[in-house]
């Protein structure tokens, strides 16, 4: 894995929308969403996340087996995820 | 052939040393510290092979004592809390230090990088670490289980396991957890390998089975492993300060602690076997002297399984309160897992089919292993179906069936690897006829033992019962007298295979006339395994090719 | 000596019969299919044994149609097996309206069973034969399974919670009861019988059996006892919701969620008040988490499942429960299942 | 390139396929992490669907300005992190030191700070068995419903679970870190021998990233009393 050297201006700029959306983030708790807060936070992790995969972790230059490893972890956490709170989501339908 | 570095790898100038005639990696040093500082993957794989042979009489021998106390209804050998701790320390003992590390890190420390032409794995220094870290888990959980026992089981369901059980419960799941590093060092240091080191040549659908096999059980190694280390610590955290993660009266579920610790453990039962069916495609291949029958289904079938092993989780919870819906999901989830299976069995059988079958012990084993797992699996799909999985819920029916899966199918087909690569990991061979006894031996044994559970459990004898009606005394003795005879059968390859070493006759670099690069080196294999890199031009099991055209 | 060793179990319920079907469905496609690939494996390693040391072999690498016909042939036997199974499974998670409910207790090591008459045993159950038994399941510790091999019955007894089974007895005798979930030292012998009586004699049975009043009385006493008329009274100065008629309907909270009055609902509201609160009503209870125990929280649901409008007891009235106390009917409590009324709270709200 | 046989492990056949299989062996334990923190989050997540009341009540107690602070930090260190790696691939040893001193800091800092909230938590007595008082949870002002001690309880369990876990990783992490410098001042990181610094990194940035959504997930979960300062507009759904 040797791609090409990230200019520092590359990392400066991301760092500079990370601390932005971190600051999204903090404000947006101080809104009345009800119910959405956590689902707006780790959206906006996600994004935040994305950046440092994508730029600090240089995935974007990566070989493709290290793109394999990411998606398979992804894809295994979303069926731990997904199939554990299915359960617990369908579980008092049935009574009534 | 100086130079036997192709192109697709940029040119180093790199001399490798030159070899004395004769050296191995045996005999290249003596001593102590050269063993246990050692990087080398095959001496690794020799220190893996003396610690799990430890652990595996160990695990037995609880499982003696077990089927000697149900000989009578009335449990009179030992006490119910033995008995308990007997079982716990069994299960526990056989899963984590013995069915789940043997066979990747014996064979597969041993084979993986001989098998695609490498010197050696990629992290050589994690590989050993590895064995450290597996050896401390081992001890540690050893000396709970000796100094006062732990009675949960090997599943430790909360709550007992977090709030009631009076045993050594947290120690013994230090050392699991401990250990389980060692399984998740072992995984990735196979992928990186697979991935990045393979000869000149090798091209990923030129790897042989047995690769592919470990590829997909390194899969669950690495992915599935966390799970049991987080479910573990949220245990051990409820345990030490009595706070409530699974404990319904504090507002938890005990439930969870299932679907985590499943999580884990059901793909941990293709971590048991996707290696040893690795291992039987290598040796049905080599003494029918036929190409695999259906290369792509069956190397599909083994990431397949690997995939879907962690969608059929909850099977183990069909009576556990999980939720209706989620119960039928995961019972047609546990369906489509059988269908890989029985892709292998029905290519390995077609793999005979006009082949030149030689009865060689590693044969009788990898035939043992395909009537065994092909009863388990078929018993499996009882199981997965959710109307009769409700009567044969916990009971013998479920204990015959994982036994024929992890012992008749796992252990089966590791003695088939081990009797098939002995030669070249000693350049000896043992006893013909005392190996085919064995193998006798170990499958009738194996068939009294289990058989009479299946009907017990259909009958309801549930398990881990110390004690049991009377009218079940008569299957659970020829359970007994079938477990005695397959305890002759496992000790019996520990003499002639120790035999072997001093008075077998040399073996050669390929006994068995096999294809694959492993026994393209002598017997045993050098230090650096191979003299020049290899370059690989055909697929696997070519055997059906006049003259082995496959190494230059 | 083997005479007596049996090689089935009995078949004693409605469900024994569906599962063993598909049990003996089971057999023979999985005896098929093992008799055939034992068969096939034979017959070539005899046909094709080597016979000499250079023999060839041609080269076979496979067969693609073949190998598709066995990835999907087994795939629609196996929606077969799945479809059976999930149906079978599903009709026994739903109890039929008529069931007769008995409440069992599990804990480290007994089973502890309450007939809604009143009568109680340990690890024994008595059960008319040709009537669907409804469980209502629940333990004090540790998870234990309640297992009846006769009836092909298994459900796990899950602390803090209650699970549900049901079965239909068809034959009359004296069954295993087995713990299947491993439960601790004794989990062996935390066994008992299932007695399975014709309707006359377990009519008998009961009237033989001391019982201090139904467990709706019981929980009638429970309710005065606790102190809970104090404030679920029926009358203007009541500070909480009366709970004649409760049971079974929907309950607006005052977060604007509706929950359903579920025995989960009203085990969760006696042991944590505080965690759904009706709409127009101020969290004053008090946690009875401690005090209750299992089994009286069984009698008190009992009490509140069978409250009918007009019969809150008198706030004054003494613990001994009155000639005219309400008695369950003997095929259970009717529950509203295809419309649900949404349960109106009576009473003044304590709301300024 | 006599320093490459240095470099090179005898068991690879070239520097490209080395570093490959570094940074590759790097990624699969990544994704053993993702997968161990992907436990306590579907538990998490499990419980914080089950008692939503519960555990807004229990989140708005914990500290935003540390979380925040913290946050930033910790995404500061990744920056110099990243840093470090540009500076060993162009060779500048200075700037290469300077940044992993930087990083190391950030983390001292980022750990500094979490003690003193852990101190705080416990001075607020919300540290379950240490210092906790079930009774000043069945009263809380602006939450909608008074919550269950016990169930706040599991909230903070997780909130110390989740948060000490992520500061076990940071500490390994600086061990590490500590381990490059001593390296890059001994001169053994180069632009040929870069990798310990890209790999390293890999973990560093992985950590800051469990910690970008444990922000959302423990501190922010529920609505939280804006500072008078910071101008707030009126939703409404």
């Amino acid at each position: 894995m040797s791609g090409p050297i990230t200019p520092t201006r590359t990392y400066y700029r991301v760092f500079a929308a990370l601390i932005a959306l971190t600051l999204v983030t903090v404000y947006v708790s101080f809104l009345e969403l009800g119910p959405w807060h956590t689902t707006v936070g780790v959206l906006i992790g996600v994004v935040k996340a994305s950046l440092v995969g994508l730029f600090f972790m240089h995935l974007l230059h990566s070989s493709k087996a290290s793109w394999l490893a990411v998606l398979a972890s992804l894809f295994w956490l979303g069926i731990l995820m997904v199939l554990t709170i299915s359960d617990y989501l369908t579980r008092h339908i049935l009574e009534y | 052939m100086s130079s036997a570095i192709t192109t697709g790898f940029v040119p180093q100038a790199k001399t490798r040393p030159p070899r004395t005639p004769g050296e191995n990696y045996l005999n290249v040093a003596f001593g102590v510290k050269s063993w246990l500082l050692t990087t080398d993957h095959k001496r690794i794989a020799i220190l893996y092979l003396v610690t799990l042979t430890i652990l595996f009489f160990i695990g037995g021998a609880a499982a003696t004592v077990i089927r000697l106390n149900l000989m009578t209804p009335n449990g009179e050998l030992v006490p119910a809390d033995t008995y308990n701790k007997l079982f716990s320390a069994h299960g526990i003992i056989m899963v984590w230090f013995f069915l789940v590390p043997v066979v990747p890190t014996v064979l597969g420390n041993f084979l993986v990088p001989m098998m695609i032409g490498a010197r050696d794995l990629a992290f050589p220094k994690i590989n050993l670490l590895s064995w450290y870290v597996f050896t401390i888990g081992a001890i540690i959980t050893l000396w709970a289980l000796l100094a006062g026992g732990v009675d949960t089981g090997w599943t430790f369901y909360t709550p007992f396991s977090s709030k009631y059980a009076r045993t050594n419960v947290l120690p013994t799941m230090i050392g699991i957890f401990i250990s389980g590093f060692s399984s998740i060092m072992t995984g990735l240091n196979f992928i990186a390998t697979m991935h990045t080191m393979r000869a000149p040549g090798l091209t990923w659908f030129r790897m042989p089975l047995f690769l592919w096999a470990h590829y997909a059980a390194s899969i669950i190694l690495v992915l599935a492993t966390p799970v049991l280390a987080m479910a573990l610590i949220l245990v051990g955290v409820e345990r030490a300060w009595g706070i409530g993660i699974f404990d319904p009266e504090l507002g938890g579920d005990p439930v969870l602690f299932q679907h985590l610790f499943w999580f884990y453990s059901h793909p941990v039962v293709y971590i048991m076997l996707l290696p040893a069916m690795g291992i039987v495609s290598e040796i049905v291949t080599c003494f029918s002297r036929k190409h695999i029958f259906g290369y792509v289904f069956v190397l599909w079938s083994s990431i397949g399984i690997a995939v879907l092993s962690f969608l059929v989780w909850a099977h183990h919870m069909f009576v556990a309160g999980q939720s209706v819906y989620s119960a039928l999901i995961f019972s047609a989830l546990s369906y489509m897992v059988a269908v890989p299976s029985a892709i292998k069995v029905f290519n390995w059988t077609a793999t005979l089919y006009k082949g030149s079958i030689a009865f060689e012990t590693p044969l009788l084993f990898a035939l043992g292993f395909i009537a065994l797992f092909t009863m388990g699996g078929l018993t499996g799909l009882f199981l997965a179906a959710l109307g009769v999985d409700m009567h044969v819920h916990d009971t013998y029916f479920i204990i015959a069936h994982f036994h024929f899966i992890m012992v008749g199918g796992s252990v089966m087909g590791y003695m088939g690897g081990l009797h098939y690569w002995w030669p070249k990991m000693t350049g000896r061979m043992y006893s013909d006829f005392l190996s085919k006894l064995a193998a006798l031996i170990i499958f009738v044994g194996f068939i009294l033992t289990f058989l009479p559970q299946f009907v017990l459990g259909y009958l309801g004898m549930p398990r881990r019962y110390h004690v049991y009606p009377p009218e079940f005394q008569v299957l659970n003795v020829m359970s007994s007298a079938g477990a005695s005879i397959l305890a002759v059968g496992y000790v019996l390859p520990l003499f002639y295979m120790l035999w072997s070493l001093y008075a077998g006759k040399p073996s050669g670099p390929n006994p068995w006339g096999a294809t694959g690069l492993e026994w393209q080196t002598p017997s045993p294999p050098p230090p650096h395994n191979f003299d020049e890199t290899p370059i690989v031009t055909t697929g696997p099991y070519e055997y059906s090719i006049e003259e082995s055209a496959l190494v230059h | 000596m083997f005479a007596e060793v049996p090689l089935f179990p009995e078949q004693a319920s409605t469900t024994a019969q569906r599962v063993d079907a598909l049990f003996f469905f089971l057999c023979a496609v999985c005896g098929t299919m093992a008799v055939l690939i034992a068969g096939l494996v034979l017959f070539f390693a005899f046909k094709y044994h080597r016979r000499a040391e250079d023999e060839r072999t041609p080269r076979i690498t496979g067969n693609n149609p073949l190998e598709w016909f066995w990835t999907i042939t087994p795939l629609f036997v196996f929606l077969i097996m799945f479809l059976w199974g999930a149906n079978i499974y599903t009709s026994v998670s739903l109890p039929p309206p008529d069931a007769l409910e008995i409440f069992v207790v599990g804990k480290q090591w007994m089973w502890k069973i309450q007939h809604p008459s009143g009568q109680r045993e340990i690890n024994e159950l008595h059960v008319p034969v040709d009537q669907p038994i409804k469980l209502t399941l629940t333990s004090e510790d540790v998870i234990h399974d309640f297992s009846v091999p006769a009836f092909r019955t298994k459900i796990d007894v899950i602390p803090g919670r209650y699970m549900q089974i049901w079965f239909q007895p068809t034959k009359t005798g004296r069954y295993h009861l087995f713990c299947s979930q491993y439960c601790g030292t004794s989990h062996a012998n935390m066994v008992g019988s299932v007695y399975v009586l014709e309707r006359e004699e377990f009519r008998q049975w009961l009237d033989s059996q001391a019982a201090t009043g139904s467990l709706a009385d019981q929980g009638r006493q429970l309710f005065l006892k606790f102190q809970c008329i104090t404030c679920h009274s029926a009358d203007a100065s009541a500070r909480a919701p009366v709970l004649e008629g409760l049971y079974g309907r929907i309950v607006p909270l005052k977060d604007g969620r509706t929950t359903v009055a579920d025995d989960a609902y009203l085990r969760e509201s006696i042991l944590y008040p505080e965690a759904k609160i009706v709409q127009g009503w101020e969290p004053i209870m008090p946690t009875f988490k401690g005090q209750v125990e299992e089994e009286d929280l069984i009698k008190l649901l009992a009490f509140i499942k069978s409250l009918k409008p007009g019969q809150t007891p008198v706030r004054n009235e003494e613990s001994l429960p009155p000639l005219d106390a309400p008695k369950v009917p003997p095929g259970g409590n009717p529950k509203p299942r295809q419309s649900v009324p949404t349960y109106q709270p009576q009473g003044k709200s304590n709301q300024p | 390139m006599s320093t490459n046989h240095a470099v090179l492990a005898h068991h690879f056949e070239n520097l490209e396929q080395q570093r490959e299989t570094a940074a590759f062996g790097m990624w699969i334990f990544l994704a053993t992490e993702v997968l161990i923190f992907g436990a306590i989050f579907t538990c998490y997540a499990i419980y914080r669907l089950r008692y939503p009341l519960d555990f807004e009540a229990a989140s708005a107690r914990l500290n935003v300005l540390i979380g925040s602070i913290n946050t930033i930090v910790l995404l500061s260190s990744s920056l110099t992190m990243a840093l470090s790696v540009h500076a060993t691939r162009v060779g500048r040893q200075q700037m290469l030191l300077t940044c992993l001193l930087l990083t190391i800091l950030l983390g001292a800092t980022f750990l500094g700070l979490k003690v003193v909230e852990y101190y705080q938590d416990y001075k607020e007595k919300l540290v379950p068995v240490l210092a906790f008082d079930p009774d000043e949870w069945t009263q809380i002002e602006g939450v909608e419903a008074p919550v269950q001690p016990q169930r706040v309880q599991l909230m903070l369990v997780f909130y110390y679970i989740m948060t000490g876990l992520h500061a076990a990783h940071m500490i390994v992490g600086m061990g590490l870190l500590i381990w490059l410098v001593i390296e890059a001042r001994r001169g053994l990181l180069t632009p040929v021998r870069y990798m310990p610094v890209e790999v390293i990194g890999l973990y560093w940035h992985f950590v800051d990233i469990v910690w970008i959504f444990l922000l959302p997930l423990l501190y922010l979960t529920g609505t939280h009393q804006a500072p008078p300062w910071l101008p707030i507009p009126p939703i409404h759904f």
